[in-house]
């Protein structure tokens, strides 16, 4: 038990990754509501950054920004995944961006953000 | 011919800058300038495939001044540039038979716009299939995602605004889970690049470290990929994206998008999980099944659907399910079917969906039942629409034959998976013809009404062109396919040996 | 400072969670928000400011303003509907 | 009388309540392209049921997604736990990629800032990639947004109100150009210091965003048209593609390159970073009021 939780507190940074990751999984994918969904992709992909920013830290050294001559690669923590997130974020604000237009233009034509119901409108509906 | 190896650098990069530059060029230009890019690249391609089959060595392309560990790479063999070249020319026949649709189909002053998305995708296929570092890949499944979204949307309908909607759900899931499991190769390698990643799994593989995470990232992997590239609980998305899409788009999403994420998965198995490790680990059997129930459903759906557009959309879904079965089966004669079969959906699927839209020009409508003695009204669609169909049940001379022979010598690959491959092709053969068929018979069966005008080659000379390029190369490949198939279990060596 | 950490990251889960149960959208939103800035500050004591400063400017800034212009104007689109419906009847 | 108390007027955000679903889809105002297309097929299948597989299929859905993320939970937690620990120096995570990345970083890239030599200079495809993923974006949203002809100013009673609010443009006129200008210092020192062209850009852009918000569409024509932003934009990311090229077929062939890392920690050095910086922090701003400006009224300027 003991060693269990032990993993469990070395470790705390990704268990908190995966539920947050696995929780905007869910809402993306269940919850019916468009608003809901792009706020759950947003939680799902800032878990997944979290996941990666917390393999880059090393305990007791200094943010990747280099001072004077001090060079050496053991006194700062891992630059690379920061660059990775970095990118991601970029990504994942684009994303955003473009499901919101598409949500405001479903409401516009069918005044509900029910995907189900947008779904059975869209099937009902006439011509275009 | 040294200088060769740069062309896909200044492919993507070519791409990447026009399509920046088309959004402010006037809508004729930007066509051109659109047209000119697909043709480009598809003979840049062209050129480095001799420049590949002559020094019959695989190349690894330095992007900067850092090498492997450090830097992005490329790398290419041969198999590479066969696909890119094809999928360039497929992607230029597309947008030039749907000119006319485009025209109708697009608002006025936003159609600049289409073409900047085909170049985002067109760069975002040569990134896919060229790139030797996961996280670019990433990247670029990302740009692909939002491109090919924006193909779809731009005819605005209420329908494929809601389609574009889901289409971008399932792939952020996709891209998501892909994520995620890249992260956790990352935790327990420390790289990104796949000869280093490659190496490092072999290594810890064998030692049984972190064999959890290593087994999960497979997973997270495999099935992120699959949910982009539309395997079978993933698909229903698919009808509605390709159904209702303008047809150059559907074409280029079902034989061109989709197809980049399959074969991205395909170089991730090879040059980054092995060959060995991935079908140790045994998520090459649930591809298998989930590609071949995929084959059977994505079949038997679209024999129940009355509009056509929305047949062939779901016939992607059980070509899609043939191709990750190809993968379930083995690395060897299964991939090569695969790979071959993915030339054979890319060039077969767009003049179905072209023809398709031109047809239901003519006679009025999507629905088969309005098509009733529509070949006679337009030859050169009829024609078009009943060859491609040939080849999607697989009569010999065309690829379709082709492919379909190689998946059932690669059943015998895999002793285990005889029985279900043979059944699974028969029972999609025989659906396969049932639906189509139905289709062709309607369009020549003579429609007792008065006969309506005719379409006459001239008046649609862009799609003539284009329709008879595609048939060209669906004989061409299908009556050739010794040497291509040769050139593609070469490329897959290359593309396993040269880590 | 790491029972810090582990109280920023108890308060990251809750608020993910809550965010995505709330009923009420624009409650749902100031959720995300707050959620946004913790995970700006986690990322500052990981000793990664660059992404802090990222996070602070798109995740809490750029994502949340078009977020609420999203909200506003699905609300004038619905009360434009409701006006029109109330015309009619 | 309408009660306007602070949660009624919450509760006017409910989700439920932007579900208008009494009204069917028939009357029901087809707004979405401001001009009808010219339509020559009817979409055929008009009355077309879901099938019984699909019917099925939906009912079983959310116990299938649920499922699934259950599912997901335990297996993604078992696989945490093997993960090595946090903040360890000996992480695979931290091998001789990093340690170059660190030890010469500045001798090669120039750039002090080791994460801005990472992302513009030893892994630039990537994020030669991620400008052009959000321009992808602000095309779909200008596809699906813009609204070409010139609607009428009457559309956007929130923003004429607001111009005249004087504690907003009072409060503004002294915030905004701090933000903006934290922006730049921001994009210039990317390559010295925390920042860099994504975030200096974006918080350039929440500038942008505020000064329109206080004054009004008008006066922000006279900063940002849809010329400026197509011509800004378009020409940054022309720029950045095309210096990448350079440098890396210079790279990759073994050439000189004109760039060179310069003396690290001034202003001017780290090579292409710096322009690169501006480039990005160019396209970052424009693209997110651009955004903005979409969103709110459906054009840009």
């Amino acid at each position: 038990m003991n060693d269990f939780l032990m993993k469990l507190w070395d470790s705390r940074f990704a268990v908190a990754a995966v539920i947050l990751f696995a929780v905007g999984f869910v809402t993306l994918l269940l919850h019916r509501n468009l608003i809901k969904k792009i706020i759950g992709l947003n939680i799902m992909d800032t878990a997944a950054y979290l996941l990666l920013t917390s393999l880059g830290y090393i305990e007791n050294r200094l943010s990747p920004i280099l001072r004077g001559d001090d060079t050496d690669p053991a006194h700062y923590v891992n630059p690379l995944p920061a660059g990775l997130v970095l990118t991601g974020i970029v990504v994942s604000v684009s994303v955003t961006a473009v499901l919101l237009a598409l949500t405001i233009r479903l409401y516009r034509r069918y005044h509900s953000l029910n995907v189900d119901e947008i779904y059975k409108m869209a099937q009902k509906e006439h011509g275009v | 011919m040294e200088f060769t190896v740069n062309l896909p650098l200044f492919a993507a990069a070519l791409c990447l800058i026009c399509s920046a530059v088309s959004a402010v060029l006037p809508e004729k230009a930007a066509r051109r300038l659109c047209l000119a890019l697909c043709g480009l690249v598809a003979i840049a391609f062209g050129l480095l495939l001799a420049y590949g089959l002559s020094s019959d060595a695989a190349t690894t392309y330095r992007m900067g001044h850092y090498p492997h560990p450090w830097g992005n790479e490329l790398f290419f063999g041969t198999l590479e540039p066969l696909l890119l070249c094809v999928f360039a020319t497929v992607m230029l026949l597309c947008l030039l038979g749907g000119g006319s649709h485009l025209e109708n189909d697009l608002e006025q002053g936003k159609r600049r716009y289409y073409y900047v998305m085909c170049e985002l995708v067109l760069s975002s296929l040569i990134a896919l299939c060229c790139t030797n570092d996961v996280f670019t890949g990433y990247v670029f499944i990302e740009i692909s995602t939002v491109a090919s979204c924006g193909l779809l949307m731009i005819r605005q309908l209420g329908r494929t605004t809601l389609a574009s909607i889901r289409y971008l759900i399932f792939s952020l899931i996709g891209s998501g889970l892909f994520l995620l499991g890249l992260i956790l190769l990352y935790a327990v390698t420390g790289h990104l690049l796949m000869p280093d990643l490659s190496r490092a799994i072999g290594t810890l593989w064998e030692s049984g470290q972190y064999r959890s995470v290593l087994l999960t990232s497979i997973c997270l992997v495999t099935v992120g990929l699959a949910v982009k590239g539309g395997l079978f609980p993933f698909h229903f998305w698919m009808p509605d994206t390709y159904g209702y899409a303008t047809p150059a788009s559907g074409g280029i999403l079902s034989g061109l998008v989709s197809k980049g994420y399959i074969f991205f998965l395909l170089r991730v198995i090879f040059r980054v999980f092995g060959t060995e490790v991935f079908y140790k680990s045994g998520v090459s059997n649930v591809l298998f099944v989930l590609g071949a129930i995929g084959v059977i459903v994505g079949s038997v759906s679209a024999a129940r659907e009355t509009d056509v557009a929305r047949m062939i959309a779901y016939s992607s879904a059980s070509q899609i399910g043939y191709i990750f079965m190809g993968f379930g089966l083995s690395p060897q004669l299964g991939v090569l079917a695969s790979v071959f079969h993915i030339l054979t959906h890319a060039i077969t699927k767009p003049p179905l969906f072209l023809s398709a839209a031109q047809i239901a020009r003519i006679a009025g409508g999507r629905d088969r039942k309005l098509w009733l003695g529509a070949g006679h009204k337009n030859r050169l669609a009829g024609l078009t629409f009943t060859a491609c169909a040939l080849s999607m049940i697989g009569i010999p001379l065309t690829m379709g034959f082709v492919s379909k022979y190689r998946f059932g010598l690669a059943a015998f690959d895999n002793p285990k998976l005889i029985v279900p491959t043979l059944i699974v092709l028969a029972v999609s053969t025989i659906l396969n013809t049932w639906y189509f068929m139905r289709v062709v018979i309607r369009l020549y069966t003579p429609a007792s009404g008065p006969d309506g005008p005719r379409v006459r080659m001239r008046e649609q000379r862009p799609f003539a062109v284009a329709a008879i390029a595609f048939l060209c190369m669906n004989i061409g490949f299908g009556v050739a396919a010794k040497p291509v198939v040769t050139l593609i279990e070469h490329g897959l060596i290359l593309l396993k040996e040269a880590l | 400072m790491e029972y810090f950490e582990v109280l920023l990251l108890g308060l990251l889960v809750v608020c993910g969670i809550s965010t995505c149960v709330t009923k009420n959208l624009l409650a749902s939103l100031v959720i995300f928000l707050a959620y946004s800035v913790l995970m700006s500050i986690l990322w500052a004591l990981m000793k990664a400011p660059d992404l802090a400063v990222t996070e602070a400017a798109v995740g809490a800034g750029i994502s949340g303003i078009l977020l609420f212009i999203t909200l506003k104007k699905l609300r004038d689109i619905r009360r434009k509907a409701d006006d029109e419906k109330d015309r009619l009847s | 009388m309408k009660k306007t108390g602070f949660l009624e007027r919450l509760r006017d955000w409910d989700a439920d309540r932007f579900d208008l679903t009494e009204k069917t889809a028939g009357d029901m105002h087809p707004d979405l392209s401001p001009k009808p297309l010219k339509q020559e097929i009817p979409d055929a299948p008009l009355e077309r049921l879901a099938t019984r597989g699909e019917r099925a299929f939906d009912r079983l859905y959310p116990v299938l997604a649920l499922v699934l993320g259950t599912v997901m939970i335990v297996f993604l937690f078992l696989t945490v736990l093997d993960l090595p620990p946090y903040g360890a120096a000996d992480n695979p995570a931290h091998n001789e990629v990093t340690a170059r990345y660190l030890g010469s970083g500045t001798a090669e890239t120039g750039a002090v800032n080791a994460v801005a030599g990472v992302i513009l200079d030893y892994r630039a495809f990537d994020t030669l990639g991620e400008s052009h993923v959000l321009y992808a974006a602000i095309t779909a949203v200008l596809i699906l947004l813009l609204v070409q002809s010139d609607a009428p100013e009457a559309d956007d009673p929130g923003a004429r109100l607001m111009e005249r609010d004087p504690i907003l443009t009072v409060t503004a006129s002294v915030i905004a150009p701090i933000v903006i200008l934290f922006g730049v210092y921001n994009m210039l020192t990317g390559h010295l210091g925390p920042g860099g062209g994504f975030s200096g850009g974006a918080i350039v852009g929440a500038g942008l965003i505020l000064l329109s918000f206080a004054f009004g569409p008008h006066r922000m024509k006279r900063i940002v048209t849809f010329r400026t932003f197509r011509i800004a934009s378009i020409s940054a990311l022309c720029f950045y593609s095309v210096s990448k090229l350079y440098s890396f077929f210079c790279g990759a062939n073994g050439l000189h390159t004109i760039f060179s890392p310069g003396t690290p920690s001034r202003i001017l050095s780290a090579g292409l970073i710096l322009p690169l910086n501006i480039a990005v922090g160019v396209v970052v701003s424009f693209t997110m009021y651009g955004l903005y400006s979409l969103f709110e009224r459906g054009r840009i300027g």
